[in-house]
């Protein structure tokens, strides 16, 4: 396996990402979306994909950097530290990674869609309230040749704007991935008012009409397109959590050294001396799984399930102390909404649901390990 | 049966028909939250006639205030009477009649530290919902360091000059009357220079402003002072030494926000939300962490009540309030936390309405004093440590 | 309910023992012990009996004090403080409670023996690793008006010196309890070397004859005499194990102002202030737990399940967290021999899962509560 | 396959082939503890023929430090070849052919601060397994503060003399030499009057004690030096600046005693203990805490093995090796906390052989600085907090 250290190439993109997203997507950014009643910027993805992350994970054929799952965890988590509102994740890594799967002429020109962000993409999968693919009772009904949808799907991220919809429903006893456009007659979307103010929706099928052509992969066999997909999916989003965590720490160590209480500077107090350094060293260990799924989806992506889950949830303890840690330290100031910090527990928090929470995760683990 | 125990069957019979025929039915809901809490004051506008009536009713026997003196507007309840009237209150499922600063705080500082004139004065409004205060404690920079007032406060003779702010002043745009700490010695010693003094929010040079926090739209407010003058009468205890009243209400303060811990966000208990949840049996995280919670949840309860039969029975709490403030601030945090998780994505929408609760609860360990503040507190006065 | 405070006969009690115990048993009176291969000291049990304790559940008519179990509590909190080793839980708590249930004159003969110290008890009980004894698997086959009894018992706390064992065993679906001699032909017991030095012995049983006179209570109902007998063990354990907490506790804490390190006394250093001080929280909480389960007992002992297993579970935590701190607060002395945290931490681990565990206890709460 | 990987695969295959041959098949049972391994020196018994040939062979090859240079005593390996051995010796459950604080501790700092002399006259002894050192670091009274040394050691024109006590010295009463921390400048500033030598336990005026620790028997002893003379020539590194060799060693055992956490007591999986204990299935609890536990002790390891990565590439892990020293430790506490609840009652009997092990780990987090010294080097050195 490639070494757990980023290479020369990760190092420059997350530079390259950095000095961007300073500029284009401070935290302020997303708080401007918030008092716009907005919860996207077509122009910064725009922008994003002239950068060429929208193509990170898409073939150069299609017009894609094909830099891998790694470099694209990179992105996820420069996004992360000043909470990028994008579809980058559902986008670039999940329907892109979906695609790569599939592979056909119609698969690399959809590929090429996403990497010009001509088109975006969300993840239509949950039904419940967790995560939960294998529980799906959403119905693809076979109707000639083709499928009749109807049901319901909740916290679709980036639905609210995505113009396609991988959609995940029951035929018969088995799961078929769809890949929709948005607007096919029958599909309803709801934005929800999310706390971190990132787009959300319900999206509601009613009797809507799909071909085999609509299907993604095989039909009866969704998952051998969106495993691998979920995985990445599942990666990207602990990176970006790291990102938060990484983010949210920054904060508070620079307000350590800053504020003074008592007449020294907070960060002078032991007992945040330690509870601060005990922080670093949890990023520094998620910052290892993460390092490590990157490289496992890379190489062995058939055998990463174990590394994806293990990022997943270190990122999501991770990230639960540092926006809890970083509240706390920063006293009042910290829970008011003039003040940033907010805006990071509140992305902590959905971040901890989407794609799997801790629970979900670590169960993946222990059975991987023999419990 | 004792004759101790013998009226207080007579008073828990008496109280109980009283209830069943005073306390209107769309009272009975057991609601507490922001929507439905009684706040009182000048301007309080009733949410329902039921609301008023139930006010006006218990005003008559002086149930808002139970426990406080007859005389000042309270029904001079026992300790143990006070039980079987929450006791009673709980079986019917009663709102309070009325909840305010001026109960929780204000209140038992002037029983304790103000004048037989002063209680007659400023009581009996509070008992009966007229007069709604407000607490002007902390300043803008002074963070957990209470005593650090800049509030200048100065004696003109016949009357106070205050110049200053303060931040955290919960409803101060809804209040009629503020108590703040100001400083009337710039050059005494931090501590013995405060003076605990009572302005009215009508007096020219008061202003203030809202807060708004990362749960939304917040009680708190920020509140100006400039050149605002108010007589010299309205001080409570010892000019200079509003510490003193200071930490006695602290005190009071911790075991409040200790003990609203225990209504816990939603009302519902945690582990019927667990037992609801996709995957409250199914995840041994979610549930392990849940069933810890519950059992600090129980044990916290008992010292609370604990600590109260301590301070009936004539033992002071004293600093180890400190620690009641401390475990059921951080504990209460932990609470709303699984009832986030158990709600999974339902719950990170802003109109399901858990989200503010959770949020809301991440002030409990800084308001009041910190959870910093309270373990140094416990380190120093309780354990003896040095430094 | 009696109210939450000790009563003036309660803090006498504990004074009184406090004088009594510092001086016949500090914790250098089981380190005596131990370094003399021994784990009971039969003229210390008088010296309590003496004392009133042995007798301190037993009823005025067999020479007891019936002080009850909020004072049978406190005498095992100051036991738990300097680690005392003695027979106390078994025979005065366990034993005893159980016999108050049967209360009959054959009973009450042996309350009277107990009160006098003249005799001491063991319940003989577990046979896996984990307490469960709804899983009893030892047979007590029916033979003639008797039984006989095969099987064996571990983990029988005291077992090594009892004079009687409670003993439970499987007559057909149902379970029944046992009063057996110790010499009783065809049992055999095997001292176990325990890591806190306590006397735990294996008890084995073949072909042991017992009659109805032997069965303590009814024939195929151990639980009405057993489940109270089991509960006032568990509270009398939680008691000692908050003890054990205090007195672990206190040596930290007189460690922490008297250890100088870079020139101060380490309690000045702050991220130690705070755990100590987080620790003394615990403590109080868990001293809340105990004292409530004390009174139930005494109240409404039939109603007192819940407040027993959370005593339990708080003190399991409560003592292990105090042993910890305690080792790793005292550095390198901690680990010595020498010193007497290890005997802390040693009688923590085995008061952990003696008579259920934390997540035995947890579970029963959780069961409730409505989990 | 590039030059490099076809290099390798040639070293894997002749690699496997030679252990094969001369490992013996007692040597493949993966075992590590007190009664099985190796430690080499001037009175080592070997515990079996085997042990002995192992050893023998080994050495022969290099293999007992494989990445130490051939001159010294050792096989040269580059890193990748020195995982490929790992990776070949973990396929037969090979035992390490030898252990000791020579290899692990004298050995870096000897390559990295001793002259040429010195690491051709010290070195290769280490490597064949003739000379078994020990650490003398500690003083008593000194303890989290390593710099307080307080053993005298004075220039005498033609030799050294050393009076003093060091305490914590692991196996002194079995070793040949010591490496130890002594005063040589008492006007100094705390770091810079201390020298790191070299002394021979033979010496006259050297004598040691055992400690017995709370796990029972323990390698630890206490080392008395009462006018010991010594050589001139055995200092490494220069005069008074032995701190900076003290500080490169601790980084060394920090990231030894982080690693051996991973070996984790019994050496069985977490899980597979969890899945065969009693309440392994039905307790969320014990199942939820295990869980955690498996998942931070695979990230600690990837930790472990990024640092590695890192500083092969050529970064310095430096301060951060705190950082693996406080998570490994402080996990394997942890974890075997947790293999004593699977036990039950089982593991409370000394003869079950679980406890010592889980008592042992409890002073892992004390041992080669406390968890709070290294949360003190992380907040200081890495985030660069005041104070």
């Amino acid at each position: 396996m490639a070494k757990l250290v980023a290479t020369e190439e990760e190092v420059m993109l997350a530079d390259a990402a950095r000095g961007f997203l300073d500029e284009a997507a401070p935290v302020a950014h997303l708080r401007g979306l918030r008092d716009a009643g907005e919860t996207h910027d077509a122009a910064l993805w725009k922008s994003m994909a002239d950068m060429g992350w929208a193509g990170i994970l898409a073939p150069e054929s299609a017009g894609g950097s094909d830099m891998g799952h790694a470099a694209a965890c990179v992105l996820a988590g420069e996004m992360g530290k000043t909470l990028v509102s994008s579809p980058f994740i559902s986008t670039a890594v999940i329907a892109a990674t979906a695609l790569r799967q599939v592979a056909d002429d119609r698969a690399n020109a959809a590929l090429a869609r996403i990497a010009s962000g001509e088109v975006t993409y969300a993840l239509a999968i949950d039904e419940g309230a967790k995560f939960n693919p294998d529980a799906t009772q959403m119905e693809a009904r076979r109707e000639g040749n083709g499928f009749r949808l109807n049901g319901s799907k909740g916290f679709v991220v980036d639905g609210g704007h995505a113009d396609r919809l991988l959609v995940l429903a029951r035929t018969g006893d088995a799961l078929t991935l769809f890949d929709l456009p948005a607007d096919r007659v029958g599909i309803t979307r709801q934005a929800k008012s999310m706390i971190d103010n990132r787009d959300a929706a319900t999206v509601s099928f009613a009797e809507v009409e799909a071909t085999g052509e609509d299907v993604l992969g095989q039909v009866d066999d969704a998952m051998t397109v969106l495993k691998p997909a979920i995985e990445a999916g599942q990666a990207a989003l602990a990176a970006e959590m790291a990102g938060v965590a990484a983010g949210a720490f920054g904060m508070t160590v620079e307000y350590l050294k800053e504020r003074k209480q008592f007449g020294v500077p907070i960060g002078a107090f032991q007992a945040l001396q330690h509870r601060a350094a005990h922080l670093w060293c949890e990023c520094e260990v998620t910052a290892s799984a993460i390092l490590n799924a990157g490289r496992k989806l890379d190489e062995t992506p058939e055998n990463a399930s174990l590394a994806v889950s293990l990022a997943k949830a270190r990122a999501t303890d991770t990230a639960q102390l540092a926006v809890q840690e970083g509240v706390q330290m920063h006293g009042g100031i910290g829970m008011t909404d003039a003040f940033d910090m907010g805006f990071y527990m509140k992305r902590a928090r959905v971040g901890a649901e989407w794609l799997g929470d801790y629970g979900y995760h670590a169960n993946i683990i222990a059975q991987a390990r023999g419990f | 049966m004792s004759e101790t125990s013998e009226k207080l069957s007579t008073f828990q019979a008496e109280l109980r028909a009283w209830l069943e025929e005073n306390c209107p039915r769309e009272m009975r809901d057991g609601r507490n939250d922001e929507t439905t809490i009684c706040w009182g004051g000048k301007n309080w506008n009733f949410t329902s006639e039921a609301q008023r009536t139930w006010l006006k009713r218990c005003v008559t026997k002086g149930y808002t205030v139970p426990t406080w003196p007859v005389e000042y507007g309270g029904a001079g309840l026992s300790r143990d009477e006070e039980k079987v009237f929450h006791a009673e209150m709980g079986r019917i499922n009663a709102r309070y009649p009325l909840q305010s600063f001026g109960i929780w705080m204000l209140g038992p500082a002037l029983l304790h530290f103000g004048t037989h004139e002063q209680k007659l004065h400023y009581l009996p409004p509070i008992a009966r919902g007229e007069v709604r205060w407000c607490q002007g404690y902390s300043e803008p920079g002074a963070g957990s360091d209470l005593a650090n007032v800049q509030s200048k406060c100065e004696d003109k003779g016949d009357h106070w000059l205050v110049n200053g702010q303060k931040i955290w002043t919960s409803y101060a745009d809804k209040a009629d009357w503020i108590f703040a700490l100001v400083r009337t010695d710039k050059d005494a010693p931090k501590h013995k220079g405060i003076s605990f003094v009572l302005i009215n929010m009508e007096t020219e040079g008061v202003s203030t402003r809202p807060i708004k926090l990362i749960s939304g739209v917040s009680p708190f407010c920020e509140t100006f002072f400039d050149d605002v003058k108010f007589p010299k009468e309205q001080v409570v205890g010892t000019i200079n030494r509003g510490w003193d009243v200071a930490k006695y209400l602290l005190t009071h303060e911790r075991e409040m926000i200790s003990a609203a811990g225990g209504s816990m966000g939603t009302g519902r208990p945690l582990g019927a939300v667990i037992a609801d949840c996709e995957t409250g049996a199914t995840d041994p995280v979610l549930r392990s962490d849940a069933m810890r919670a519950e059992v600090d949840t129980l044990a916290v309860e008992l010292t609370l009540e604990r600590y109260k039969d301590q301070a009936e029975a004539g033992g002071s709490v004293g600093d180890a309030s400190a620690m009641l403030k401390y475990m059921g601030t951080e504990l209460n945090k932990r609470r709303l936390e699984l009832l986030m998780a158990a709600g999974g994505s339902d719950a990170l929408e802003w109109d399901d309405g858990r989200a503010p609760n959770w949020l809301r609860t991440k002030a409990n360990s800084i308001e009041g004093g910190t959870s910093e503040v309270m373990l140094s507190i416990l380190s120093k006065r309780v354990l003896g440590l040095p430094g």
